[in-house]
């Protein structure tokens, strides 16, 4: 069985690689003052064959879209290409710094520059910062932009978000962290905001609306341009969360659609990698009414045809991040948007949304949809039948998947749907891989109920007790005394 | 199609199992009038072999690093990063995960960030880590605003001596919470213990201490913590990990929360980003902590196992009420400082803060020796210097431009009244030649 | 000390355990007179970080083909290597493991080995190949002893439009048998099948039939074997496996063993090697095959599994009567192939070799039509043509490396009568442009 | 379980991948006539998602260095340096052609001279050729040169080869390719090689003689000096195998031995990769009467400094491969010189000596060790007694320790031990992994036989059928009828 210890176990004193020189010369107290200085450095001294076994070794026990099919729904989790990490290495990306003078990067402001006008056209918007480096602070910049539009219009009384109940987490949150109060709009029995259930509660404290297009049901909300009029006649403004830009994107635009303002997860439809968790990048678009207020700076195109930066912005919000964002995603979100071109990111949302529903009628057979009609690029599947009669929920259909090869779908959200098992299989995979997944599903449907409420079984570790880890908590190794 | 397997046959058979005729009726669910009626206007598609040569020639364009040398610091440092980093980071077993929200299935990642908290935690010399920030500016703001929701106080201390973009998006984060960042001026590049206490009142929530600071000098670091205790705020460190390789780790001052800003320990320059924050604090505020927490524990047959833990305190469970709205993080990164920090481990850290300041002093010497050339301040500093030159920053970087290297940072872009002010940074990849080079360079200009 | 982990308490330890006093006792066994009195006489240790700023040094010293283009071909060929290919062959397991003598923990490199014989098989039309031999050339050489060692007989005809350096290597190999190379003169930069004919007698093992030849251009190759057959000699074919994606396949002409230098399948030039041998024969004569084979075979439980196989022709088994010396092999570069091979697929590697074929025609009409520059053979022809320049080809080609270009092959280096004759070699990536450029540089020597 | 298909069953019509560009213009047969064009190409059609998940998943399967320990003995698994394949990577010498203007590779040329040199330096010799690409072709170049050496003499009668009955497979099948017959020579009590027998073999016939020194039983021939006196007296020159050059460098060198002609594996003692059987390389040293004989070309250095080809040696023994040699090997193996320095370079000796003998005394309390003394890189082992006792043989022992995370040992080889098992740590492995692996060899002698019989248990496969494989050969795939 595998079992890695840690690499503070696998330290010994004195053991060291040999990647940097020892340094000559001086003492270090001849520059910094000794009562500056530390006493100990408590970090561990492993060799370098060490610290490659232990790294490999541990990533073999992890699942990555290398390895297989991963319906991880809202997460849009297709092939990474690698020629995306060839370019990010290059030392003309990699190896330059964000205050070396502009006529030295002219590539690379070129690479945002452009970067911003594709991401304008596909979402339908006038201009872009490419600040933002996750989707969640991409929401945040969008909100303040929407508060220093009111508050440049003396409108300080608009503190009230309305946000679907089927929204993802971090839209309650982010509006809750720049100060908003939320204000809760249901879904109605399609699974889709209805336009009357906003109207009541649009009024003069609204700053806006919340959207995600396609929803988090993997449905479209229909009723989206009626609803952006509601909210605008109100005085608010409309946010879309493009979490799920995959499911349309060359289809339809935000920008087409009422929206005001719009993040991009380009590690989602761009397909950056999501290197267990990020970096990725969260880039945002506005409507021309908002762009006086962007975080600075952003890329502009002098006449003679070169770029700078261009920064003055008296009504920004302010910056969101160190530098520019995060620049080794953006150029490998421009390496996609290049080798797709324009027929090739439209067939993204056309055989993302084929997928889903190819995957969901096969589902079907074994599992209640939650709201059984066409989807988008991904669908919501429901346990709450297998609970109710052998006690199997969608936990257990997730942790049984492993077994058979695959990363389990999004469980228990979007919160609106009980038991429920988002899935997305992206435009990537192929029709045997789907057909593959949808075979597995249908046979654990109908396993012995004992196996997937024990499983994983196949994999380094059985169940694993996530009450104790927060009970007896333990987040850091330390020495056994 | 690049990366779209389907043949038309494939799609064919898939439509007519889903009952459709044409990939158009996949959108029937659009409204019409929301339908884009054209192709996008971005170029043409490209193979692979096409897009390679494309930005190969576009990288071109920028003068990189490696061409020469790099003197400009300011916030991302070009240390060297061993080829075992990279090697890591590139497994696709990491590469192309996400977040290990299955435990059983992403036992590896979740045991390196246990790793990297530890690694974190270590650094800082703080009891408690968490999983990684965006970059040091917002682990910064998160630490500013957990820390006005721990004390219930509003007003957040800021140095002039702390990165000003950092300050900034502390600025940017504090909005919606009704706090406000209150900037405490320098006094010849440096926190007067004096002008701090005079700031301090019972509205401030916290104080946060840079070291070394953005001028590259030390602070006293434990005088200003005692000064902030003292008027019962909270101490947030903001420092630079490499350095504190030597210097006295915030939790000895003691802080209260630290936050670092991790490029410097192995991931390159990326013209700023990706980034990554690290972010620790003292135990007892673990569960006020924004962000990821891996916890150890057991599996069913108590062997051990890693996994996510306190997500109360997420989005993607509390909402509304979470303790921040953060959900993918930096964790590709935040493997690459694990990675990075365990190769070179104690030893191999020490080595490369002690090169780095050897080199800078080495540097300074040579630069102020010119004539022309003064420093602006006086002090121990740790791999940073301010020098006035005889000449505008810009000016003096267009010419070092011409020969490969990437010179000093200008200061008057946001101090104006430092004119001509340069802050020159040298790691340990600036070699002795490199100096001597730049030394001849500025010479011209004397 | 470099990638030793031991520390000195470590190695006191060990040598406490072993019963010896000092790391000099553990060369005891070694008289004393042939102790080395001193260290090694070679530059001091550096470490990573100066190491590979040493080496990137010295590599900015050699003009890469990235800088410009690359119009050399002469059995070394530069194609676009995908980004794929790199990522799997840097995963450790497959780069830090040997051959896989032991299946059960080897089954990944066996299957992939299992897969390049397979589409080794494909490219070349024949029923058996092995696993890789050292380059084109030393499996052209081992090809005629086994040839010889199947007839029984002792000459081997290889024409002037093989590869010079591929004759070379056959003449150096078969040596060692009493066999012979016979060179068989070209006609017009091909093979004359009266020419062959004459040569041809009860006495040769085997006759070379390259294809596209030395010169770009294409044999009549079924004409040729049909004549080799007609003497009872064997077939041996040497082609461009690139080539392959568009040409008749050896074993329809029929060739008996055809051999071909992998590179051009999606490796890097590096100035000529590593380089990875393709083998493959009739059915029949498998087991005089030289190098390793893998087998599809099953486990104990009955499952699909592989291994070696026909390990008694190897030398660690068989010794003196061993088919070949072989042991090391080019398996990395062999899983180059297959992953290349199988990315690019029926079409892909139908696209290169077309895109490559157009680019060539386009160049011969571009510079023919250049005054004082004549095609030195007629014919039709691959991606590579011969061409008479109105100056000497090393004059030409230093001009064109001032401007990043790698010029041709300078023929007159081996065939003293072409003088001024350059062979000029396109792959699909020349762009249009990059033929326009040296169009341009060419008409300065008219 | 584990099970991948073949990317040929993968394949589906009309599957690609983006990686190259889709020619425009003219059909082919407007270039190539028709009559040459073949009518169909079988090769696999898949997507790169597929290609990149099928090699991902069956490198998972594999076992290399990075994993773990690998004690296979005579094959010198060290660790390898990760920074080898960067520099190998750089485009200044991964993107450069063989043929280019030595005015335009002047850094190629300079590796390839220095390395030269070094190599020159570490074996006591006098001159290099870098281009045979493995230990094998090295043997072969190295007895043509002795061949060439006695012919230019006037000397054909010289067609025997003397070799110890311990030497590895390659230098008896080497002897016999350049056409010499192979005179064994036994290996005495002592497992080495007595000058005594060698007196005895000798004659006007003796080509010369190859030793492996220390030989394949990890001991050294102390004999060496007074067993070269013997075969240059007859006539005859000394050919070292070099595998083992481990053991002794910077410590003892062939040259001053009375090698006359040695090669070196480069990917073993200087570590580049092996790369699952190879690329290596096998660079030949000698002393200044063989130098003549050398393939051409060498590098040089001119009076200026510069680098050049040298080819004019009219009594070459000809070429042994297309260009030059593994040059991507070679900047790997000038790196690992570089790095090490000359106290790096001995202590790998020192540490793979101590490592090889302090594992020795911890197997030799449950195996038999074949020559029981201080050894030097490695030793050999024997389950002879197991054998007799249990059953368990040297087989069983090698895919037990599978099931322990190792690689097993070289075993039934050298052939004059029986049961052999030969075990070399290298000297890039911890004082704990030593520990471990000890333990693991004490509790598998101490196991259940049958357990042992039936290892490995944890692995893909179970015992894998060589026999059948051998008998009902398939070893291509065939698409089912
Ligand atoms: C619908 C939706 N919105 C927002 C987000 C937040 O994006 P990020 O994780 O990039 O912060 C996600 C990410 O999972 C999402 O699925
Ligand atoms: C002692 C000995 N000699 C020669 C060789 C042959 O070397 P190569 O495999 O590089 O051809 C080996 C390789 O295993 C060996 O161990």
């Amino acid at each position: 069985m595998f079992s890695e210890p840690t690499i503070f176990e696998r330290s010994r004193p004195g053991r060291h690689s040999n990647a940097v020189p020892v340094p000559d010369g001086a003492d270090i107290t001849a520059f910094l003052p000794a009562e500056s200085l530390r006493a100990e450095l408590p970090l561990p001294e492993v060799s370098e064959i060490d610290t490659v076994r232990h790294f490999t070794r541990l990533s073999q026990t992890n699942f990555g879209i290398d390895l297989g099919f991963y319906p991880l729904g809202s997460c849009t989790m297709k092939y990474n290409p690698r020629v995306h990490e060839r370019v990010a290495a290059m030392p003309g990306f990699a190896d330059i710094h964000p205050y070396q003078a502009p006529a030295t990067c002219q590539g690379a402001l070129r690479v945002m520059y452009e970067l911003q006008g594709y991401l304008a056209e596909i979402g339908g918007m006038d201009a872009v910062t490419l600040q933002p480096v996750a989707g969640a602070q991409g929401e945040m910049t969008g909100l303040l932009l929407i508060r220093a539009y009111h508050r440049s219009r003396g409108d300080d009384g608009r503190t009230e978000m309305l946000v679907p109940d089927s929204a993802h987490g971090t839209n309650p949150a982010t509006a809750s962290l720049v100060g908003m109060s939320i204000v809760k709009v249901p879904s109605n029995a399609r699974g889709r905001v209805d336009v009357e259930a906003v109207k009541a509660k649009v009024g003069p404290r609204t700053a806006g609306m919340m959207m995600t297009n396609p929803n988090t049901l993997g449905l479209f909300e229909d009723q989206i341009a009626e609803i952006a009029e509601v909210v605008h006649a109100a005085g608010g403004l409309m946010y879309g969360d493009g979490a799920n830009l995959n499911a349309i994107i060359g289809v339809a635009r935000p920008g087409d659609m009422g929206f005001d303002v719009m993040h991009f997860n380009l590690h989602k439809t761009f397909t950056t990698p999501h290197g267990g968790g990020g970096p990725g990048a969260g880039p945002v678009a506005v409507k021309a009414i908002l762009e006086p207020f962007l975080p600075s700076p952003t890329v502009a195109r002098a006449a003679d045809g070169t770029y700078g930066w261009a920064g003055d912005r008296p009504q920004t919000i302010g910056r969101l991040h160190s530098f520019n964002g995060n620049f080794g995603i953006l150029v490998r979100a421009y390496t996609y948007i290049r080798t797709l071109g324009p027929e090739g990111l439209r067939g993204v949302a056309e055989n993302a949304v084929l997928n889903a529903n190819y995957v969901r009628v096969g589902v079907a057979e074994k599992f209640q949809i939650a709201y059984p009609e066409a989807c988008m690029h991904e669908f919501v599947a429901s346990a709450q039948e297998q609970k109710k009669t052998t006690g199997v929920r969608a936990l257990d259909v997730g942790k049984r998947l492993m077994d058979y090869g695959y990363h389990p779908p999004t469980v228990y959200f979007p919160l609106i749907v009980p038991e429920a098992m988002m899935i997305e299989p992206t435009e990537t995979e192929t029709r045997e891989t789907l057909d593959e997944f949808v075979a597995a599903m249908q046979s654990i449907a109908d396993e012995d109920p004992e196996l997937v409420k024990s499983a994983p079984h196949t994999m380094p570790v059985k169940r694993v007790d996530e009450v104790g880890a927060a009970k007896n908590l333990n987040i850091r190794w330390e020495p056994s005394k | 199609m690049a990366y779209v397997p389907h043949t038309t046959e494939d799609q064919e058979a898939m439509l007519q199992r889903i009952g459709l005729n044409s990939l158009e009726d996949l959108f029937a669910p659009i409204p019409e009038n929301l339908r884009l009626p054209k192709l996008l206007d971005v170029p043409a598609a490209m193979s692979e072999a096409e897009v390679v040569r494309h930005l190969a020639a576009i990288g071109r364009e920028n003068a990189d690093a490696g061409r020469g040398a790099c003197f400009c610091g300011a916030g991302i440092y070009r240390h060297f990063t061993p080829s075992v980093v990279p090697a890591i980071l590139q497994r696709g077993e990491f590469l192309t995960a996400y977040t290990p929200y299955q435990p059983e299935r992403s036992q590896g990642f979740l045991q390196t960030i246990y790793e990297f908290q530890t690694l974190t935690c270590q650094l800082l010399g703080l009891d408690a880590a968490n999983a990684s920030m965006y970059d040091g500016a917002t682990a910064l703001a998160e630490a500013a605003v957990m820390a006005a929701s721990i004390t219930g106080r509003r007003r957040i201390l800021i140095p002039e001596t702390v990165h000003p973009a950092w300050t900034e998006v502390c600025r940017t984060y504090v909005q919606g919470h009704g706090a406000s960042v209150d900037v405490v001026p320098h006094a010849s590049g440096r926190i007067a213990v004096e002008t701090l206490q005079s700031r301090l009142a019972p509205d401030v929530a916290a104080v946060v201490i840079p070291q070394p600071n953005f001028f590259g000098l030390l602070e006293d670091a434990k005088a200003l913590a005692a000064a902030a205790k003292a008027a019962g705020a909270l101490v947030l460190a903001a420092a630079n990990p490499m350095a504190l390789a030597l210097l006295a780790p915030p939790g000895e001052w003691p802080a209260d929360i630290a936050v670092a800003e991790g490029q410097a320990l192995g991931l390159p320059m990326s013209f700023g980003g990706p980034l990554v924050g690290m972010f620790a604090c003292r135990r007892e505020f673990v569960r006020q902590m924004p962000g990821r927490i891996v916890g150890a524990t057991t599996d069913q047959d108590g062997r051990r196992a890693y996994t996510l833990t306190l997500q109360t305190r997420e989005q993607h469970i509390r909402r509304e009420k979470a303790s921040s709205n953060i959900c993918s993080n930096e964790a590709l990164a935040a493997l690459g400082v694990t990675v990075y920090l365990s190769l070179l481990g104690k030893t191999g850290l020490r080595n490369v803060a002690t090169a780095s300041v050897q080199r800078a002093h080495e540097a300074f010497d040579a630069i102020t020796a010119l004539p022309g050339y003064a420093p602006v301040f006086s002090g121990p500093f740790f791999h940073e210097f301010a020098v006035r030159c005889p000449a505008p920053v810009a000016e003096i970087n267009a010419r070092l431009a011409g020969e490969g290297i990437i010179g000093p940072y200008s200061l008057s872009t946001v101090f104006p009244d430092l004119e001509n002010a340069a802050l020159f940074c040298c790691t340990e990849t600036v070699s002795r030649d490199d100096i001597r080079r730049l030394a001849d360079l500025l010479r011209t200009f004397a």
